[in-house]
């Protein structure tokens, strides 16, 4: 197969489309956003429980349908996100964009990112950048919420 | 895996060369491009005809009097013309320049609501539309000859209703005469499905729409540009279609309609070009297709879309139609063998234009897409512009393979093979 | 009667040599294209850039995940882009293209009808017109920016009302304020003039409307070719121009806006690429600017107009500018020397833009144009798409000769010594 | 000046334009047509009086604005109209037609058309042959009552 495509499909991301981290229902959850991409039908409903009485995630879960990019990107994001404060995930979100915008260039962070760098072959993807944002998209819009309640 | 070809092999196979488009490379592999359905290439006489309009006569036509403005407006009009003997229109009035077929079907649809607000006079009575009356579509359309008649039925609160389609997303005419109703007004429906390649029986169609009152409007986006069409005999009243699908430009689009019609639908733009009279109290507007074409015209465009169909005479309707036909039933034949790979729209046999669109089990249309990518194949994934009918197919994006004159065997083989792989790779087995 | 020519001879004409459709020769004499208000010529480099977009990625934009589509998606964004920040957006959503300026002004008219039927949820009540509202244009306005206001009154019944002119077809700021009332909602008026060349206080004007509530409706055709634009700076709503009067093709405009009365704004033509879900029972859309982009987008169209951008910006448009802004004043000067011709709009001295449009007494416009004609000379004979200002100035025509950044003096001397001319020879003296 | 410019201001049409024939009211007129080129506003009202009892022409008259070439055009008409019944106009009108598409090519006959064969060099300026055309179209509008109020 190509090496287009190998550095799209690398071994992590296609571990992670098939096993998929935190792909199921989350009762009582604190925050739930639900995320579209117009473009390809993607959607994504993200769901966030919190230690209570921190800010801190106890758990991120998800439900969707999409292709192989923004379901791993989901299921990468459900192994990160617990125990990180919601700002903590605010910099791991803008680290992620970051990375996603860089068209194949810049060195990401993989002291912060953890597997997440699988994706950094995906910013070269134009078209797919926004199927491996879908999930943090959503994540974000949760933390908003969260932060919302706080306040 | 691989099919030889069949007895007609490279039987257009000469034209390809006309086509630039065609040549790049992508990722190392020459392009096999099967996205026709989405906008065809374009050969070279047709970009050279409209660069050496730009670089001779170009000026604004209809508004001036001057040599180059004279020019300029003859061969603008004589597009006109060309594109009027094309799909057979009684005369070049019939024949309006919109920017797509989109704005084409929005055109009638607004024509209609702005009779329903009492623009138009009295021979714009026959487009008023009163609560209760009905606006009919299928459940396979395109968004383009859906989404303008909701829209139209909510603003004027007439009834938007639908005709349901069967479980492989084809229709039939028994479907439609169950739901044509005497209060029916409007029947919209593409000649030939952008996603299933099913083919309407359009002149049965119109003939029964007619028997309960309704004006027929007819989505020709994907048969005008592959096989000969007749507007008037095959009996509709309003026909849509975008020069980008047949080897013409972006940017120009086509509304054939009955010249009495057009004369008679109000105007949807308005502004320079289409008016008689403007005082500060009330305008008067042209007759068509004046009427309809606000504003500076896409001059160079209807001067390449005329070459295009100048080109597409050259190579013979009837010929792109069967070596298109033939490719069509072997992608449903060929793709519809591979394990997991379901196509929908007609069977195996049935008559279809030459495109599927399949869904390959267990692996997203995306992920499909991206894979033939690699291979420098392009095809379209996603609903192409058809929410309703995945949603009743139970998908949410199917991938697509479409063809034109220029699409070869070879092309096809490459994709079923590809496609072949493609679960192997997602570990999708 | 030939005036020699002033200091800047020439500071651009270097840039002719760029434009092949200014090299034709009209009845044996080189040509003189003074017509560049209605459609202005070329540069190769645009047609260039078009014709290498066509030959290597041309493709469907945002709905195709192979290779040639995002390119041909990049493309066609950052066409976008460059746009945007040539008439100083806040962001390239707020860029929208539409088929032409006419276009872009119906498409907000549509909206806010849309928006009186109740189409576009609580966000678009801003744009809602009850009776009683006033949409307030200038006599002066193209057709263009005149008629669909008109339609969009007779449509829900707001009252359409204009600033009226003086003798010279000019109006000024007090004209404005004294038209402007509370119920003034929307108040349309072009930037330059293309009969007058009078130009528009904008900032001042738009101070004014913003005022009394009214929505700012900028009619940017003649400016935005002409001189730098900084539409957030002017503090308007929307701006409509059109590419082909700015070295870009025919078949796209622009409609600017800001982004929050943009995403709030119903849409106009409804289809493909702007929806977001649609169902057989309704459909939800795109935020700006797909929300207004119905149907498959002039690709290659933006992407030659963004090189059209690029080339003014080499050029530079101070430079543009200052050059036809000493052409106009040379054609009001010397034209309006002439015995028996009458220049209409601001006089000599008065900023105007690089055009005139003149009377000449006893010979009919149409007459005048094919005088000049014959001498190779290409000028504007007719209303202008202006009619009531016409009305009001007294003239069903006039000549109009307008230039560009291509025009040179001696064009400007040969149309100044056949005008002198015309006269005797239709035995008008 | 140039040929082009010769061929198409015949003197025949120049001296019309300036003389006009016919150019006033016409009381008492049995038709009256308004006819009006949009494109360049271009107008003009034609009047005809018949030979009472007869479907002959005693006069036709007009009033408009407009270039010398439809200024001249009416003059003509004008001067070829009385005396004409209505079908002989009718055969003028449409070997006038005729002339005015020919783009250049064809004879005129000139005892039909007199000094309306001035006009054949209009027939290669496109833009122009509406102009041209305008009174005879009136007429012809003209003509259509008169025949319907027979009938
Ligand atoms: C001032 C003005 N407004 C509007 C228009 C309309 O532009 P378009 O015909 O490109 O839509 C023009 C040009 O024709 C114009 O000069
Ligand atoms: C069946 C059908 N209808 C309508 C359209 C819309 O055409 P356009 O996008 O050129 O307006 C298309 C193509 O996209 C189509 O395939």
């Amino acid at each position: 197969m190509s090496d287009a495509l190998a550095g799209l499909y690398q071994q992590v991301i296609l571990d992670h489309a098939k096993a998929r981290t935190g792909d199921r229902e989350l009762p009582g959850a604190d925050a739930e956003h639900y995320e579209r991409n117009p473009t390809c039908g993607d959607e994504i409903t993200v769901r966030v429980v919190m230690e209570p009485g921190t800010d801190t995630i106890r758990e991120l879960a998800w439900q969707g349908d999409g292709c192989s990019i923004s379901m791993a990107s989901a299921s990468v994001l459900a192994d990160i996100a617990p125990g990180l404060t919601l700002a903590e995930l605010a910099e791991r979100t803008e680290a992620f964009r970051g990375m996603m915008r860089s068209k194949g260039a810049g060195e990401p962070d993989e002291d912060l990112l953890g597997d997440a760098v699988a994706f950094q072959g995906v910013s070269k993807f134009v078209m797919r950048v926004k199927c491996a944002m879908l999930s943090w998209v959503a994540a974000e819009a949760c933390s908003t919420q969260l932060v919302a309640k706080v306040r | 895996m691989i099919s030889t070809s069949s007895s007609s092999v490279g039987s257009l196979s000469r034209y390809r060369a006309d086509f630039p488009g065609l040549q790049p490379e992508v990722n190392g592999e020459p392009l096999a491009y099967l996205d026709s359905g989405a906008t065809a290439q374009r050969p070279s006489a047709v970009l050279d005809v409209e660069r050496r309009f730009l670089e001779t006569t170009n000026a604004a036509v209809h508004r001036g009097a001057h040599t180059l403005a004279a020019l300029a407006t003859e061969a603008y009009e004589e597009a006109r013309e060309t594109v009027a003997r094309f799909v057979g229109a009684r005369s070049s009035d019939e024949i309006v320049w919109t920017s797509n077929a989109t704005d084409a079907l929005n055109l009638v649809a607004y024509g209609m609501g702005n009779a329903t607000l009492g623009r138009g006079g009295p021979e714009a009575s026959r487009f008023v539309l009163a609560p209760g009356d009905e606006i009919l579509v299928t459940e396979a359309e395109h968004h383009a000859n859906l989404v303008p008649w909701q829209e139209l039925a909510a603003r004027t609160g007439a009834t938007f209703r639908y005709v349901p389609v069967h479980d492989d997303g084809t229709w039939s005419i028994d479907d439609a005469a169950a739901a044509l109703t005497d209060r029916t007004r409007v029947f919209a429906f593409a000649h030939v499905s952008n996603v299933t390649g099913h083919v309407a029986p359009v002149a049965e169609l119109a003939e029964l729409a007619h028997g309960v009152g309704a004006l027929v409007v007819l989505d020709a986006c994907q048969s005008a540009p592959h096989r000969a069409l007749d507007l008037v005999g095959l009996g509709v009243d309003f026909a849509a279609f975008s020069a980008h699908k047949m080897l013409g430009p972006t940017g120009i689009g086509v509304l054939w309609g009955r010249e009495e019609l057009l004369d008679a639908l109000p105007p949807f733009r308005t502004g320079g070009s289409m008016i008689t009279t403007v005082t500060m109290e009330s305008s008067s507007f042209l007759p068509s297709p004046a009427r309809f074409e606000a504003g500076t015209q896409p001059v160079s465009q209807s001067i390449a879309l005329a070459e295009a169909v100048r080109y597409l005479e050259r190579v013979g309707l009837e010929a792109i139609d069967e070596h298109e036909a033939r490719l069509g039933q072997r992608l449903v034949d060929e793709l519809g063998a591979l394990p997991g790979v379901r196509v929908v729209g007609p069977a195996s046999g049935v008559a279809r234009a030459g495109l599927a669109s399949f869904d390959v089990a267990g692996v997203h249309a995306h992920d499909v897409g991206q894979f033939l990518d690699a291979q420098g194949i392009a095809v379209r994934v996603g609903h192409h512009c058809a929410q309703p009918l995945h949603r009743r197919l139970g998908l949410t994006a199917t991938t697509r393979a479409s063809t034109y004159l220029y699409s070869t065997d070879d092309e096809i083989d490459r994709l079923v093979q590809g496609v072949s792989e493609v679960r192997a790779y997602f570990g999708a087995e």
